[in-house]
């Protein structure tokens, strides 16, 4: 790891960076979408690269998602390394075959004959009135399927290192970055889009989550949007003497269960928070996990809090009613230490 | 001139009242969005597809079209569910997110609907084809003579969705119109990066009973005409016809869009070519409507957008607890 | 509920005739899919129907899933009843986009005002060497998504029933019915595969689970064949004194947690066997729920079986290797009852 | 006769390779599924999808190819495999699920892969051209003239991937090949029903830069020569090439297909026109190879397969804890 002096970047320029160091040390990677060209990738991802490396490495796609991840797929079977952006993960329905009956499946199909060293990214995650088609994480669609990777980093830093671990990966990465995180001129500015990132490279393994914060009261699991809202939520929680431990997931697949149960061991009750859907999501496969090893640890039910199976209203406030927050966290733990 | 003067008087009107409603959505779009912009706030928030610059497409087909027959339209559907005569104050209200709105604020710019006139939109590229050859489906079902028309961008034709609806469609003979709107850019990529063919209703030629037909300039008079052949081809069962237009898109993509991808001089010199005014001129000079009449129809198209805009900031917010409602029926 | 008098039918069969009877109730219901024409379905489903209704109601189409599921939702939109099948729940990648950005969502984005009274009936399941794209379930995949109901019945009664619920219902109907339980003269010849139903029109509700046996000292919870390996593993354990209760849920959206739950509270011990994927799958949804509402009720963990993860393979051996069994779920239910 | 003659002796032993090897596997796949015919039992389970008559198309066209080029296949992929020359002891070991087989026995007879020879196939209809749009994509982008072959059935055109993969590969002039394999049915439905176009080479006439050329009659010779042109095209820069070549499918669309769909004896006709007895006259007449030189090359071809059949009889299964391995690498 060399890292030179102190920065703050914000979550897309860390990604892009990331992808750049990589587009250097091999000439393997190259990129293809939809405006990941001049435009530089309508949230930023590959701002940039065009000018760095021209468009032939990087390479504005027609609007054709089956062809082009397909085409990305054929292209690392060949022993390029392609990123692949899909626009919005919304948009996963036209092109899904592609990923998981083919990124996913080859290498297993294959007995480990075929590497798929592939980096799908995109876009994730709503709260800007977007609507139905254009807010979801998606998150257990994607992390229930086998054989890719699926990875939603959190913060500039993490951005920047899982990108750089995703490109050397030889297995086939679904990496999911959150547009709220990725510092754009044109949402809502937050404070947690905007981080400490090393220059030069340097890797942060998939695969791991992270406690972000320890407490010894409960454990706050979420990612992405709602890890930060656990944080938020957590130093209220402070105010009334309540310590909570937070762990940032990072990684849906693999599952890192040991630094959730780990943690449920010592605080003995469990907070799960999620911005995808609620049924059948990341809520419930971290619940089960811990019903099934750490069921005897737990002094309280377990909680969950996630979008309650609808799809994501237009009209902000309906938005927002649905959607997790800081407040809903604090409010459900609170709760929870009361029983 | 074929066109009977009131289908153009029609036409101009309607395209006056989707340029007024544009020019206020944009107005009123950018509430609450300075100094700094940001997406999610104001009154309407979220992403915003305008298609000033836009109208000949949408009227020139819809001119031939009655509330039975069926639209289907993308991102970009404003221009469409005017020329289609969707309610406007319902339609104004929901892209403020508001419980008087089409879908009570659920839906927003992108998913407008209105089952009274069969209009119906949509934010993923390529998707609303297939939804037109249902109801192409239905109408051939059902023995009756209505048609789909399918707008899309010039973009949207590369989706696989394009190709397997017209393979469906020409197979079947269903009376479905794919209309093209080329206005040379899917978001920041051009038509000549994008797409391996001239233009999109060349590609009638890979299906049978398919015919393809091609509008420069944004012509208001020539859609009209397209059109006319088009729909009548689909009334009377003789199959899918691809309607390209040339048009121009005024605004980016989406506002907000830096457009660092197009020449600056490029928007003056479209909007010098606007097909509005030039209609408004036709109507003078080739069908003798009075200037005082065109007044009047002026007057009528920006009343309707005042009023709708008026009752869509006037109407209440939903309550939150309809965000739980209408998922299973 | 009008029956007649007592027959013996497959699953197919009765799937069949329930779509026959709904077609012969309502002008407005009609087939569409992959040689559901002459052929009747790869599985049966549509055996028949051409020949008593033609061909302008019973409509082969080209190999183009998004287009006709596309269009099956323009029909639904203009107040026909289409009936659409996805010939192998592996193939909803090429169409996903239709089904849940569109036949899921449109209701709820139309504010209630577009209804879209359609089912999309679709083969899962596995153990025949079919291998990684033609195995799967994917019943978490779909049920995640909010907007479709999901059911997945058991048996031919069922079968019959709730097809002519989801076919009456107004809503968009996802319904999954299991290769092997459709008693297909080319499959290995399971007893399950064939039932009593009655003659006639009757419906079964959609969205309930059933308790099909009862037992007091542990909850099985399954659905098609994993219900089925759940009834043989509890004749045997029954030979040991252990008696299990057994749950089909037949339904995976809307998701019957009070029958769930209910159990519980009397068995204190659950097991739940799953033909899908682990992670983020049933299994997970289910254990949540119980850990979120019953948790007190639990004298052990949690027992989840279902596939590791990894997609299906190929050879026998590996497959049923991967697969739930009855002899699993037994092993499985003797651990738990001597925790 | 433009073939030469070692090009011609090769075709005819591998497609009488293809033709041993599946007449075996019908064999082998009947194997413990009679009296009752369960699509689970015997040592070769699951579905089979057999090419028996559908030789030329993979000949004629992998006569000009070599292991630096790019095959992807689809459901059917026995006669490609075999032509493009994938190692014969391991994929038949493959489709038995054996530990020796291409993919130790996890992939099977849809899931073949051989990346010595850049082969691959899947079950899923037309996913397999964007694979191959990649491989033309990779090649360009490292400046070799290799060449990407997608075959795929006729019924697969009109999937969308199809069109998507055209546009693409058009658009960049990537040197792709799409042969559609035209066997007249996707299963039980005729091209007739499914398909709004005469011949999907035609369908070359919605794209730029793409070539199409028609095969009649199952013929290996046309087809070498078509192909010809076409690899020439891909190899030099030109873009890509649709080939549909009419082919017959002698046997069910799988294994155990009832075939209700078609009448009985459309086969033993098609059977009558057979490719393979054809060039086998050819050869005598045409290129004068002395009979007993065919004898060798049969005999050959032969051996081949039964060596394979037993290579793959006698390997070990895999061990049950390999099927938890090869998920992450
Ligand atoms: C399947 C899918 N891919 C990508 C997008 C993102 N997207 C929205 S609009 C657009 C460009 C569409 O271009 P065009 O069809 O020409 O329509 P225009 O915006 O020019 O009206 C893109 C790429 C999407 N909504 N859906
Ligand atoms: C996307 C998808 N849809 C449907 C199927 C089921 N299926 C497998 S083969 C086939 C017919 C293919 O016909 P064609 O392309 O003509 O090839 P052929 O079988 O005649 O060789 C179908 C419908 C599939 N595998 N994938
Ligand atoms: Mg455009
Ligand atoms: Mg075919």
């Amino acid at each position: 790891m060399t890292t030179t002096k102190q920065r703050m970047l914000t979550g897309n320029k860390a990604m892009a960076e990331a992808i750049a160091i990589e587009m250097e040390r091999n000439p393997d990677v190259f990129v293809l979408g939809e405006d990941v060209g001049k435009y530089g990738g309508i949230f930023g991802s590959t701002q940039g690269l065009i000018d760095r490396f021209g468009e032939k490495r990087v390479i504005d796609t027609p609007i054709s998602e089956t062809a082009f991840i397909g085409a990305a797929i054929g292209a690392a079977a060949e022993g390029m390394r392609p990123i692949v952006e899909l626009m919005f993960v919304d948009f996963f329905g036209v092109c899904m075959d592609q990923i998981y009956n083919h990124m996913a499946k080859i290498p297993y199909m294959s007995g480990g004959n075929v590497k798929l060293p592939m980096v799908l990214m995109t876009a994730v995650g709503g709260g800007y009135s977007d609507a139905a088609q254009h807010s979801q994480t998606l998150y257990a669609t994607f992390a229930h399927l086998p054989g890719m990777k699926v990875v939603a980093p959190s913060t500039p830093y993490d951005l920047k290192g899982m990108m750089a671990s995703a490109i050397r990966d030889d297995n086939p990465v679904v990496f999911m970055f959150h547009k709220s995180l990725q510092g754009l001129g044109w949402m809502d500015p937050l404070d947690a889009a905007v981080g400490e990132v090393p220059e030069g490279e340097y890797t942060v393994p998939l695969g791991k989550a992270k406690v972000v914060r320890e407490g010894k009261d409960v454990t706050i699991v979420g990612l992405q949007m709602t890890m930060h809202y656990a944080l938020e939520a957590a130093a209220k929680l402070q105010e009334e003497g309540i310590e909570a431990e937070v762990i940032d997931l990072r990684s849906l697949a693999p599952l890192d269960r040991d630094t959730i149960i780990e943690s449920v061991k010592k605080t003995h009750r469990l907070v799960v928070v999620d911005e995808d859907y609620l049924s059948y999501g990341m809520t419930a496969e971290v619940s089960a996990s811990v019903a099934e090893s750490a069921l005897y640890e737990l002094e309280a039910p377990i909680r969950r809090i996630a979008i309650p199976d609808v799809p994501i209203p237009y009209n902000r406030k309906l938005e927002q009613y649905v959607l997790p927050g800081a407040q809903r966290i604090y409010d459900e733990v609170i709760q929870l230490m009361n029983e | 001139m074929t066109i009977p003067v009131e289908k153009a008087k029609w036409m101009y009107e309607t395209m006056a009242k989707i340029r007024y409603f544009e020019d206020e959505m944009e107005k009123a779009y950018g509430e609450g969005k300075s100094p700094v912009f940001n997406i999610g706030a104001g009154p309407v928030p979220g992403e915003m597809h305008l298609a000033t610059g836009q109208e000949p497409a949408a009227v020139g087909i819809c001119a031939h079209l009655t509330a039975e027959d069926t639209v289907t339209s993308p991102h970009r559907p404003h221009h469409h569910a005017i020329a289609k005569n969707v309610d406007l104050n319902k339609m104004t209200a929901e892209i403020f997110g508001k419980a008087t709105g089409l879908s009570k604020g659920k839906g927003g710019h992108m998913h407008l609907f209105d089952p009274a006139v069969k209009f119906s939109c949509g934010g993923i590229v390529g998707a609303g084809i297939p939804h037109a050859v249902g109801a192409a489906l239905a109408a051939q079902m059902k023995n009756k003579d209505w048609v789909a028309v399918a707008f899309i961008g010039e973009g949207a034709a590369n989706q696989g969705s394009f190709h397997e609806s017209l393979n469906m469609a020409g197979l079947w003979k269903l009376p479905l119109i794919i209309v093209v709107e080329n206005n040379e850019y899917g978001i920041s990529v051009s038509k000549k990066a994008s797409t391996a063919i001239e233009s999109n209703d060349k590609r009638a030629a890979a299906y049978s009973n398919v015919a393809g037909a091609y509008v420069k300039d944004n012509d208001p008079e020539e859609m009209y005409r397209v059109s006319e052949e088009a729909v009548r081809r689909a009334r009377s069962g003789e199959g899918p016809t691809i309607i390209e237009i040339e048009t121009y898109r005024y605004l980016g993509h989406f506002q907000g869009d830096p457009e660092l991808y197009r020449e600056q001089s490029e928007v003056p010199s479209l909007r010098e070519k606007d097909p509005i005014l030039k209609w408004k001129n036709e109507l003078i000079e080739k069908f003798s409507v009075p200037v005082q009449e065109i007044q009047e129809m002026e007057n009528r198209a920006r009343q309707a957008v005042d009023d709708a805009y008026r009752f869509a900031r006037e109407s209440e917010e939903p309550v939150l607890s309809s965000a739980l409602e209408d998922v299973f029926i």
